[in-house]
């Protein structure tokens, strides 16, 4: 089992979403997280002038799959969330030693 | 004879008024998703600076000045000129012309603002405040002028509106539709994204307020203080009471008493009321309110189904609630109640019934026909929708450059 | 004869009353916890709309119309027969007959959603739709009538009660202690679960408009402009400054000024001066001020010793101040301020603070017994308490199916 | 003679002004950060209560009771003695003398209010409660008495200010900016921190409700109603209009139309009108609106360059703008729209002009000065600023034990 | 060491949170997530008729133990989370390479 | 490649971020998060008395970094957020088994 944690755009999740459900993954956890990276932030409208925000507003997915499904899920993220543009993000893979489903207290794969 | 009493009632309604379309901004703007909150909040408050000054500059001539033709206004009052502390000769003989001038003002703003309803989350800022400033002067003032102006040539017909049920509601109800089957739905709109409301409260004060300022929409529309602007007063709070409670009924039937729904059903009852408040018995309210929301309910249903995304339903809402108020008022209103006003179909007004019918067809035409061609004619120069990049980030952000609600922070 | 300065301020005065009720949603609706907000919202909103009409159809009617032996008033104005333009014979000469009906009407409203703060976040809104019902009709118009209707019992009595300090407050306090009691805490209440408010700029907000709307509540209760209103009107701020400053000092001696006491202290205060505003010397405000937020700041510390949720303490605040005032009423009134009111107990007027503790005393009876059988009625009938599960889920959820906040979008 | 048509007018006006405070913490809350939001409310709030009962105590007096030198009240007025319900010999002839007081008190407490906006996120509560009963009884109550007061020097000398553009903007504009110099910057603003505004529609909704409130503020200090107080209310929206507009346009030349600037705008030019709106052709609040906008955000770019943080602009907004609509007064006013008033430079009134210059040069440096003492004095004393760590917590939890949104919850 | 990520049901939490400082862990990090499983969204109450939302409010606890609190710091966890119902959630177990306590600068278990 | 999890005080945040900035270190993800640990919570004021909330706020800070960097980016950030009183916070390593970087499609370090 891997846990996939990908930061996206917020205006991607949607289509992320719906690709995941597309192949057949559709249990997911996701956190609205502010992001900085290559794309370094955005300058805002004040009264007068600007000011210069430092962290942008991202989408965090967590998505734990099976070692079998890693390479699907990760190839439909990354082409659902590609924009070409600074800002799109990144997508980490960690080990995951183990999962329970707590209503059913199954544990492992059964429980993804 | 200017009276003390009458001219406080004027001033208030004034700031009554005023008041309302920061309250639709926030009715309107609680509605919306996060990324387009201050985008729709510009939409009002840029009107109350844009159309506040095109007012007095010559919007009030137009409406009212003596007529030309039965269809506007001349240019007598054109920059205040002849508008002063005095009354009028015409219009509200115990208040200063100025006092009566300023509160027709707030409602010019008001309309204009209601049809934003209708293309939130996808108008280019620029192309909106230009469609303003032609609509108001092209749309707005001579439909004020037919209804209201004297010579105007609805007013000569004999159709009745009391405080705008057909020259604010069916007017912007019906240009919002057009606007919106003009501009297409927003992304995702057809693919069943859930555009959920980002702040509930936000539009239930939005609502209170509203109901609040409507007070002096209404009741204000008596032009004196007394007996009249009391019997308005009463038939608004009857109908926008039966409306709110209505379609949480109606809500409840289908599964819950929603506060949504129970807030959109206070604004239909509203704006059903505003043609008739000052005709009608006041007990009279509680249908008009209660068939508003029926109306508006399934008029919503139908324009969803449609696929239309009149996005915030100011046809439904407004237009339909507009337009049943006027034909109610052609039902149900007495010369015992006014006896500048008419009687009824209940009371033997056939005639009156006829009227209101042609006087809703008429703005209801000309509204959106006419607001079709201005909008066409700005997106096709200066572009009415953003691109779908914008869309897509946002409106604040795009046109604005802004957002709602800061962040992590120091 | 009607007088247009007059039927201004009433009809301002009842727009500023409505007001107040979302205001209050915005006041209670801060408090609760997230998942419970539009419920909240909804006990107020729904009551706009239906005690709104139940006033126009029946209420009125018993609680102004002629007096049927002291306890109730006749059918003389059902479905506003007799009720028009023209000024009543017996209350408020200077204005239309259906301004003064309106303007208490609006009482009504906001009295029956005063009560809902001490059973928020728990109640069933089915059973609440019928409890108010039946509250209004029961509890709410009998006790109107005996202390405002002409022939009331306590009115011949020579109970005083300006704008409601016994007829709004102390009804609505104890009615909500009774509910409370009867309803049982929030689950996590007793284990000491935070239950923290969720929005306090929310409370505020409520608390500004609350304070803006009470000058029409108070002044208003004039009937008539001029020196009365104005001296009810001063009276009634300096009582609301006076309550939030020393509630706000209060918290501090414990540990820090918090806005949420500060907001607290003015509502104390206001409701504490209402039955008082017309009868006393506005310094008097000041006083009574301050004394309605100690006894609200301890009256708290014992119902949450005693591990009584009365959730929002209108028992504490409104009831508590409301007797406070009535009784401050019968100490400081003079009829050098309002000649149509008394002496009380400092200026040699000792039997009328007798009357005032007799009204007190009558009216909190017949409320916390009256309100509590009604309660259990509706309680083993059709439910008045929302399923743990729907408790644990939010009642916005599980009773409106919506929520406050819109999430994770597009 | 009372009249009942003025009364009504004066109490609601003072209702509206009442109003403003509460919008006015809505305005500055929703600027500033998560964690002072509170802090930034109570320093209004708290007001409210202070100032609303140190005006009945002493300050009406101290502003208001005949003459001392042309410098201060005596103490005739003390504890509201010779002020009652009948009209006083000197001001507002046609309503209650508590009427003309408690609107005046609704003046004081905004003004205390406004100047707050200029040291938001570091102030301590108790010292700022000490600096603000100092600054009400040593810098407000002597420059009313100068301005408005029977015999007050600047009155003797005929310097025109119809509702606090001196008195008030003026006034606490210079007293913000001396303040902040005093306190020196937020930790952060210097290196360039966001200091993001934590909630935009929030300061949105405060402008609206402080544009419905300053028809009261601006036509209600005709103090009758009628052709005067129409004319300041036309003139009053017309220049908040332009303001809203301007702004909106300045930001656009640079890069986006920001609702943040439109109501800065907005705010700006109802600063400038204010002392000009009794004198002046409605139309003027046009042009008076424009330059208030080009002023005041000019002035919002040079101190951010000179490291100035006079956090939420008052000096700027609102000291900035009531100068120059004084000096506008002194240019446009004209005896054809209030014959009280005089003729400006426009039409050959030369003098009339030198006298604005000399009443806004009087109270700009007492103002800035006196405050600037004061501010030490207390800084000295028992400290003005909040500790690093307090700062850095937020001003909610270390002054007032409280956060403003409530979190992670059952 | 380990570190175990609860997604739960938001009105579980204050249960979970007291059990856990029953066996004495003490230390934790709560994040609101939205998240989708089995249990699909939601449909919530527009104007007219309903819209489905498709992510549900969840509550994901963060608990970093050691390797021999694990067995009953899951235990607890699922025993406290569970209704039986769909939308329980999901317990997650990672390894964990190292661990600071930042305001004494101790490393490794001494850390947690 | 590990990633470092830092739960600080928010008001640590930026001094953190530009410190990081300042030995190049720029990508990372944040989240507002609630916390517990020997800091028991905070009582807040109610109408009358207190309430006690068992949760600070706090943030998160996510950075995944190459395994050379992880020394120097660790030490950063103890010192930086350090005030030496309880609440200070938590670092915790992950193993991170690959990143993508989605503009480009980049695997493994050349995502970071
Ligand atoms: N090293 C990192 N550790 C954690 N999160 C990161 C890291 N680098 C980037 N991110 C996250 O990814 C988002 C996008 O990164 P960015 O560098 O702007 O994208 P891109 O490299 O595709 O142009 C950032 O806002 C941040 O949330
Ligand atoms: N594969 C997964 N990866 C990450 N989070 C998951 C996954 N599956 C479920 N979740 C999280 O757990 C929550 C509950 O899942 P759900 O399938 O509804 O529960 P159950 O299986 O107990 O009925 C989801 O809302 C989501 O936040
Ligand atoms: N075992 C843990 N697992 C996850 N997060 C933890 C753990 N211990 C502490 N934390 C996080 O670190 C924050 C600070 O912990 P605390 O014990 O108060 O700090 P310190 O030990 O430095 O005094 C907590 O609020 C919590 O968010």
């Amino acid at each position: 089992m891997k846990k996939i944690e990908a930061v996206i755009r917020p205006e991607k999740l949607e289509t992320v979403r719906s690709a995941l459900a597309g192949i057949d993954i559709l249990g997911m956890t996701v956190t609205e997280v502010s992001g900085r990276g290559r794309q370094r932030g955005i300058s805002l409208q004040w009264r007068v002038g600007e000011y210069r925000v430092e962290f942008l507003p991202k989408v965090k997915i967590e998505v734990v799959v099976l070692d079998e499904d890693l390479g699907r899920a990760m190839n439909v993220i990354v082409s659902k969330a590609r924009t070409g543009e600074r800002g799109d993000g990144k997508i980490f893979v960690l080990p995951i030693d183990n999962a329970v489903r707590i209503r059913t207290g199954d544990e492992g794969e059964n429980a993804i | 004879m200017i009276d003390a009493g009458d001219t406080t009632w004027i001033l208030i309604s004034s700031a009554l008024v005023m008041l309302m379309t920061p309250g639709l901004a926030l009715f309107y703007g609680g509605m919306v998703r996060e990324k387009n909150v201050l985008s729709t909040f510009m939409m009002s408050f840029a009107l109350i600076g844009l159309v506040g000054m095109l007012w007095l500059l010559y919007g009030y001539s137009l409406s009212f000045a003596p007529d030309l033709g039965g269809v506007i206004g001349k240019l007598d009052f054109l920059g205040l000129m002849n508008v002063g502390q005095e009354p009028s000769d015409i219009y509200a003989s115990t208040v200063p012309h100025l006092a009566f001038m300023v509160f027709q003002g707030m409602f010019a703003i008001i309309t204009v603002a209601l049809w934003t309803g209708g293309i939130v989350e996808r108008t280019r800022f620029s192309g909106f405040l230009i469609l303003a400033t032609l609509w108001f002067t092209i749309i707005y003032c001579p439909v004020t002028h037919w209804v209201w102006g004297d010579g105007g040539w609805l007013a000569n017909l004999g159709v009745l509106d009391f405080a705008g049920g057909i020259v604010v509601h069916v007017n912007a109800g019906m240009s919002a539709l057009a606007l919106a089957l003009l501009l297409r739905p927003r992304r995702g709109f057809r693919e069943g994204d859930p555009m959920e409301p980002h702040n509930v409260p936000m539009v239930m004060l939005g609502t209170g307020l509203l109901w609040f300022g409507w007070f002096g929409f209404n009741a204000g529309s008596a032009l004196t203080s007394g007996g009249l602007a009391t019997n308005a007063f009463v038939a608004t709070n009857a109908s926008a009471a039966a409306g709110a409670f209505t379609w949480m009924l109606l809500g409840w039937m289908k599964r819950r008493p929603s506060a949504l729904g129970a807030a959109t059903g206070a604004v239909a009852g509203l704006a059903a009321v505003t043609p008739a408040a000052g005709f009608i018995h006041p007990l009279v309210g509680i249908p008009i309110g209660i068939v508003a929301s029926i109306i508006g309910y399934y008029c919503i249903l139908w324009r969803t189904k449609r696929g239309i995304d009149e996005s915030l339903d100011v046809w439904a809402v407004h237009g339909m609630g507009g337009l049943w108020g006027a034909l109610a008022t052609g039902i149900f209103a007495s010369v015992t109640i006014n006896s500048a006003g008419a009687d009824g179909l209940l009371w033997g007004g056939g005639l009156q019934f006829a009227k209101q019918i042609a006087g809703v067809a008429a703005v209801a035409a000309f509204a959106f026909s006419g607001t079709w061609i201005l909008g066409k004619l700005v997106d096709v120069t200066i572009g009415l929708r953003v691109k779908d990049e914008e869309e897509v980030v946002g409106l604040d952000i795009s046109q604005h450059g802004e957002r709602a609600y800061g962040g992590i922070l120091p």
